[in-house]
């Protein structure tokens, strides 16, 4: 059934709040004032509820089932992650009261960046990026900000970004003044190391590599420690995007592998909820090389044990690239994700990995068969897939909507590109066997049917609150807001 | 482990089926000076709910929630009261558990609900479109800038003195890396007028903010004026979503580009973040914009739907040409502000903002009764800045020791501007006439 | 989609609690210990929340639709109650936590006991009953409580019951020791008077009267104060069963009618949620005559201003009938309504009452023209029709389940009984003009295919999560737990 | 009014298409002298929801929480964890703000977790079948009365001394008012076997508890046995529901019928209310049970599904012939129950009642290491009963100043049985080692 938009249900007159009567204050605005009203409608609550009630009926979510979106990491959303970030001692309070009032939420930061660092073995953690993107953009700026302590901002451009990059790698390097170069992979998914050292032969304008891993085709980078000296080697820096960070939790800290910045998707990792497209959170560790240059603000404990916050380029922060944006980061975020990682501790983060691993590989064994796995051997927490395996004009999107008839969440879809039609599953540790067995019976049963060439694929879905969604029209001429329709005017009377 | 649904037969039969030994043959990649044996140092094993929580409330103790007592900071994020279902609605499980709307056939919900945001933005901005939200006002300051560069193909951005200093500062960052260069006018309680003598044929844009840091409130036609006059553009930025049902929109004054901070509206403080970024732009500039849009278009039934749309200035799809480098909005909160925004509908709101504005004035009348007490703001909505005949920081700390949290010291945002005795404060639908008449009695005291 | 019940899905071994490990002690059970464990299964949490959220999609809700529950009064319920109801304050506190701790808690008692004696103009109320069905038993209690003071309890036994009265008033009365006698309903579907004179003609053995008021066909009883005089002359005492409250409160106070008992469903009138069938709370409010024999406990207030629980009876309550279960009442109910009722004050509750009312005088009005009015006129807060316009064959559950196609909940089916195939309509206040045109359409088009003997009708639901369920087969032999399905033992090889 | 839909318009259109001059119309039917015109005296009108939340939080910080100190009350209603999911998974739209499932073809939701809780109560206590919830313990136990006169068509009830004295109270008043006669026998701590002897063949039942209110846990089977021998029904009951992890449950002890309070699982303390009755009895006895059942059934595809059966029993069909006047049963309270159930798992619970026991076992060892203290508690499972040198109300306020929520005195319980130096005290899960350490520290410096 569909759902009226809130400007055909509501009226201008209705609210679904009470306030008091004002007073009649003369104003104070010397004149500044809204001249046109808003016009916008209002809904009393039962009809607001009802709206939005009715409207979440259309979405699929993790806590209805499997969500295999590859590389996006929806597991299952802890509960009492949202009753702790819901206390007044941290959803209200607000970002520039009096320090010795929020000891408690420096302290929070300060101890959650403690297990950050704990986990990737890294001595520095910026906290305040919003969102992986914007912890890519932190570190490439830590890079920009060391190039330019070195006297190299200039002739330091480039930055190697692997094709199986995700999309905001080049944007990133790009959004920092950097030059980017595309380096191939190799036929085992990998970087192709010949590639690489060819492009480190001219080395005095590299900046450094943007390297994903374990990468986007769900493998580890086999040559990691080598592709880091390499780099190091060429006077660059390493940049790690750790959006796949889930896999290897609790067994591989990337301070390990030589990296000098990484960012931490809360939002994946740590399973602080989607939200349909965020609040996202990415907190960026960083090497000793890059340390000082961090953004500010952050959290420092004095010697009275007091926690401060760092927050203008001076003193401890004087090298620092500066601010990336208001306030102290997403608080609400890190208060979910300590949450998530005091409950599940060392050894329920390992495990997790462990489970994640397990069961992408367990579909990837349970689907091989039928559907064309591209590289060899053993994946890390998701399954890729080509299309090879589909008859003449079945294509990915096609085997992607049948799932949703099925009840699933399609996989990703089209991504990483250095595979034809990818298809990249990752079913995460959240998932039974059961679960996932009958995941897979549903996924075999329709690669089967692309197989053999079966055109209702193409019509999918059927089952779902609406049938394929026309993309092209919706560009072609913007609709980007409601707007009164226009009523035509009565016809004269001859 | 309360969250892994495995058992360890599960694990057993599911290595058989792949032909693994253990999961230790899946890490056979990982270099073997990089594997870790046992588990990370430090880090307690899992721990109950029960134990988790009480650690936790700890330090949830520790802090003054605003709503425990007299509350007046402002400076950028509003104490304002959130219905109870709001909160409701966004831990909705197909809400709070789903993911961006990349399949829209299973994605309505969230992307109706963007589409009736950006209508709303639109309309409380008084301009043409808006996106799906950015991170959050000041990042989309920075993206405002950096948009206005790429439309007039300038390189230069002034920012006026009345600028968030912390928007100042992420737009500088941001358009730095970029080579663009970044003009800040001299902090001035009421100067964004003065942006209008600033613009030169090589601007971009001007970045002016009403109501202010300061809480003053501006017209900034004139300065739309002038940046039009060069051919530059007016960025109109606002902290306080709630002003806009009062105060001249951005859209009135003859903006180009609307950026400003949705959290007022939906939002609790959350020590300053996830919040919520508007965008809003006129017709003309709506491919230069960033962020995610949403746009109606019909399935093949012929039914109306909606999808994610003009993802061709993405980075998921232009890559190092994209627009920006940002994929994700502020998703929930996008759906909290809408929420509330529905509840309150357009009288609603005006009726909020006029509260505000006279818990403010009523507030101004009685620290200005206070003797030594100057009000600096000429024009204000909700907040203004005062000057105390003492160090503001020993003043706040006094209010503090009394349980008043009396706003924020300018000398915290503003370091060196010689700003040592203004405080910067606000009042909300939340404040009462007794924390009003307690903060007066209190600085009365002190001063 | 089926979903499997928990004993199919989980396994004994698993758990989604962690507890910590016990220390080993000695145990102090002297022997009396379980000796079977339970064999329950459990679920981790990502399985148990997804197996309750999709449950929970098989359930209609307020918040998804119109509920017009015929007597049930399925309005909104707003989430501030819910927020309320949840501070630590109240819902963290003990019954029998020392009473200097608990104060709020027995202020808020106070406070609600006065408000719903305000708005019904009654000197007393019972708080403890724990539903609507407990209160009728705490009002006839405190009545027959009466009639023991009175010496009279043996020879007055007799209580009247009209044939429209739901079907917990004569179980009541039979609970608490008296015998029913019915009363017939006249043409306009109130009390027949003149069989109400003649039940009276005898009134020795008159303990009293239980009447719904409005009552149960929706309509107000014209000749109640008439009534509550007769009843009074012969000796006995009102009973008012209170569910049909909603229509009245702000415009009639149940104290001006005469009547010596009302409970009060605050699960009707004062929105705290239904919850699938509870809890309830069905606070009595009595009148001077029948005040003393209040059960116990209650709240007074002493002179120093402190709240006090009496618990015994004793002192205050030594006229007291006793206790109606532990503790004091629904307390998690008690702050739901409380923060209703602040929330509507005098004014809202007037004004939902009469847009209650509105409502099914519109749905009425829609709907009288193609389905049968039984009665003239308008009615209150629910509007009835019966089965007379429908064609042979196709009985009122037809089109109750018809609804469920079109999205709605149905009606209530074949009550009251004094209507043949009766259809109770109660839209209450919280639906929106918009939303009751889409619902009297839609029940306007399916009266029409019953008028004209759509065999289809008779196998609605075709839309629902199930068709329809037998009930037959499941009275027949029941089946009221889970077991372990039998295993066939594998055929020998012969 | 922010809960009413209808707009002016939406009312005058209505009144129009119903034929009435205004809503006075439709109350025409109500005597003039009872027509109230205005409001009514007194309350307020409608307030937004900042006002009227400050006032209940007013309200709500006069009480002590339990989760603030150290608190060791029981006697019938228990501190224990609930974990974050439960209340989420109550607070679900189609769970909360649904009615009784009548409708079987759209409340499966509803019906299927009732079967699943029907079970799991089945199991727990050990009986044969259990139905879908009664209003609390209490009020199980005076249906379980009730029903045992009806199944024995005899009209006598034992209670035993250690039976909650609230129960007792709520059953003597259910029976007296049916004509059943109701034998208290003498309040003992260690006495539930007494009621072996008191059986005669004119009893319909016996009503024993374990633990019982002093904590005591004792094997009925005696009970049952004696019960049995006179024609007559063993009701045993309970009221901590974690017991049933540890503590021989009613059906091993051979009871007829099994009822108790689950509060314990999955609901909060609430201040008594709601809570939810667990009542479960032999195959044999089904027909007679008061209450809702639900039972499984097919639909016309033949798929397996539930609905609420043998309604024969109740007062909607059988109305003066009922078997109880019950009509609701405590919906949220058993779906939080079962979802806690479900997520301990019968491994979970049985951990968590070790717990239990083992908190109850330390905090007796520290409060007998007080001088003065005497435990009187033979057998317990996770409270016990003491006896102090002084008058326990006296004490228990003074340990309330050390913020420490000591118990309840027996005397509130059983007034006149010379109980004034007796305190009932409980531990659970929530119980830390620093909570028994301070309620050891502070009873030592008070007696």
């Amino acid at each position: 059934q569909a759902e009226g938009l809130i400007f055909e249900i509501g009226t201008p007159e209705t609210t679904g709040v009470d306030l008091p009567a004002p007073k009649g204050t003369k104003n104070r605005l010397g004149g500044v004032a809204r001249k046109q009203p808003t016009g916008l409608p209002g809904l009393s609550e039962p009809q607001a509820v009802r709206h939005y009630m009715r409207l979440s009926q259309k979405n699929y979510a993790i806590d209805l089932g499997l969500f295999p979106l590859g590389s996006c990491t929806m597991k299952h959303n802890p509960r009492l992650n949202e009753k702790i970030a819901r206390l007044p001692g941290f959803g209200d309070i607000h970002p520039l009261q009096p320090q010795a009032t929020v000891q408690g939420a420096l302290e929070l930061i300060d101890e959650l960046a403690t297990w950050l660092k704990t986990l990737t073995n890294m001595p520095a953690v910026a906290m305040s990026p919003k969102a992986g993107a914007h912890g890519e953009f932190c570190g490439m700026m830590t890079i920009r900000q060391a190039l330019i302590a070195r006297g190299e901002v200039e002739t330091r451009k480039r930055v190697l970004v692997p094709e199986s990059a995700h999309g905001t790698n080049p944007a990133t390097a790009v959004q920092c003044g950097f030059i980017v170069d595309e380096i191939k992979a190799n036929k085992r998914g990998r970087v192709d190391m010949e590639d690489l050292k060819a492009k480190l032969e001219k080395s005095d304008d590299i900046a450094g590599i943007m390297l994903t891993n374990p990468n986007t085709c769900g493998l580890f980078e086999t040559d990691i420690k080598e592709i880091a000296d390499l780099i190091h080697e060429a006077g660059g820096y390493f940049y790690c995007d750790g959006a796949n960070f889930n896999a290897i939790v609790g067994r591989v800290r990337p301070g390990d592998l030589g990296i000098d910045a990484m960012h931490i998707n809360l939002h994946k990792t740590f399973s602080t909820p989607h939200g349909g497209g965020g609040p996202g959170s990415g907190p960026t560790v960083l090497s000793e090389a890059l340390a000082p240059y961090a953004p500010v603000p952050f959290v420092v404990k004095d010697a009275d044990g007091m926690f401060r916050l760092v927050e203008d380029i001076e003193g401890v922060a004087s090298e620092s690239f500066g601010r990336m944006a208001a306030f102290h980061g997403q608080m609400g975020m890190f208060v979910r994700a300590l949450t998530y990682i005091l409950s599940h501790g060392a050894d329920g983060l390992k495990q997790a990995s462990e489970d994640a691993v397990l069961n992408a590989n367990y579909v990837q064994a349970r689907l091989k068969s039928v559907m064309t796995a591209p590289f060899d051997g053993y994946c890390m927490h998701e399954a890729l897939f080509s299309d090879a395996f589909t008859a003449e004009g079945i294509e990915t999107i096609d085997i992607a909507k049948a799932l949703i008839d099925e009840g699933y969440h399609p996989m990703t879809m089209y991504f990483p590109l250095v595979v034809h039609g990818a298809m990249l599953i990752e079913p995460t540790e959240s998932e039974s066997k059961a679960e996932l067995d009958r995941f897979c019976d549903a996924l075999e049963s329709i690669a089967r049917r692309a197989a053999q060439g079966d055109e209702a694929l193409k019509g999918a879905p059927y089952l779902a609150p609406m049938r394929r969604l026309d993309e092209t029209k919706a560009a072609r001429k913007p609709v980007l807001k409601w707007e009164e329709p226009v009523v035509a005017p009565p016809v004269a009377a001859e | 482990m309360r969250y892994l649904p495995l058992t360890a037969d599960d694990r057993a039969d599911m290595l058989k089926t792949i032909g693994a030994k253990s999961v230790d043959d899946f890490y056979a990649d990982v270099p073997e000076s990089a594997r870790l044996h046992g588990t990370v140092d430090g880090l307690p094993n899992h721990q109950g709910e029960l134990a988790v929580e009480r650690h936790m409330s700890k330090l949830a103790a520790k802090n003054r929630a605003a709503s425990s007592g007299p509350f007046f900071v402002g400076a950028g994020a509003y104490k304002h009261h959130v219905p109870a279902s709001v909160d409701m609605i966004i831990q909705r499980s197909e809400f709070l558990t789903t993911y961006t709307p990349y399949q829209p056939e299973i994605a309505q919900g969230t992307l109706q609900t963007l589409f009736e945001f950006q209508t709303q933005v639109a309309a409380l901005t008084a301009m043409d479109v808006a996106n799906a939200s950015m991170y959050d006002g000041s990042t989309a300051c920075a993206e405002a800038a950096v948009m206005a560069t790429r439309a007039t193909r300038r390189k230069k951005v002034i920012l006026s003195g009345g600028l968030h200093p912390h928007y100042a500062a992420a737009t500088k960052m941001l358009c730095e890396a970029q080579g663009i260069e970044v003009v800040q006018l001299e902090h001035a309680i009421d100067g964004e007028l003065a942006l209008a003598d600033a613009v030169d044929d090589q601007t971009a844009c001007l970045i002016g903010q009403s109501p202010n840091t300061f809480g003053t409130v501006t017209d900034l036609s004139p300065v739309a004026e002038a940046a039009h006059g060069k051919g530059a553009l007016l960025v109109s930025v606002f902290t306080e979503a709630v002003s806009l049902g009062l105060v001249t929109p951005p859209g009135e004054m003859g903006a180009d580009i609307a950026v400003g901070e949705g959290q007022s509206i939906g939002n609790g403080l959350n020590f300053g973040g996830p919040y919520v970024g508007l965008f809003a732009c006129t017709q003309k500039l709506v491919r230069q914009m960033p962020g995610r849009l949403c746009g109606e278009t019909t399935d093949a039934d012929g039914k109306r739907g909606f999808v994610l749309t003009l993802s061709t200035r993405e980075q998921h799809i232009r890559r190092d040409k994209a627009t920006s480098n940002i994929c994700t909005n502020s998703g929930l909160c996008t759906l909290a502000f809408t929420a509330h925004m529905t509840l309150l509908g357009g009288k609603g709101l005006e009726q909020l903002a006029v509260l505000n504005h006279e818990a403010a004035c009523d507030l101004a009348d009685a620290l200005a009764a206070v003797p030594g007490v100057e009000i600096l703001t000429p024009r204000f909505f909700n907040e203004f800045a005062f000057r105390t005949p003492m160090n503001a920081e020993a003043v706040l700390a006094m209010l503090d020791e009394a349980g008043i949290v009396g706003g924020v010291r300018a000398s915290r945002l503003f370091p060196g501007d010689h700003m040592g005795d203004v405080i910067l404060c606000a009042a909300t639908e939340c404040t009462t006439q007794e924390d009003i008449a307690a903060y007066a009695a209190a600085l009365k005291e002190i001063i």
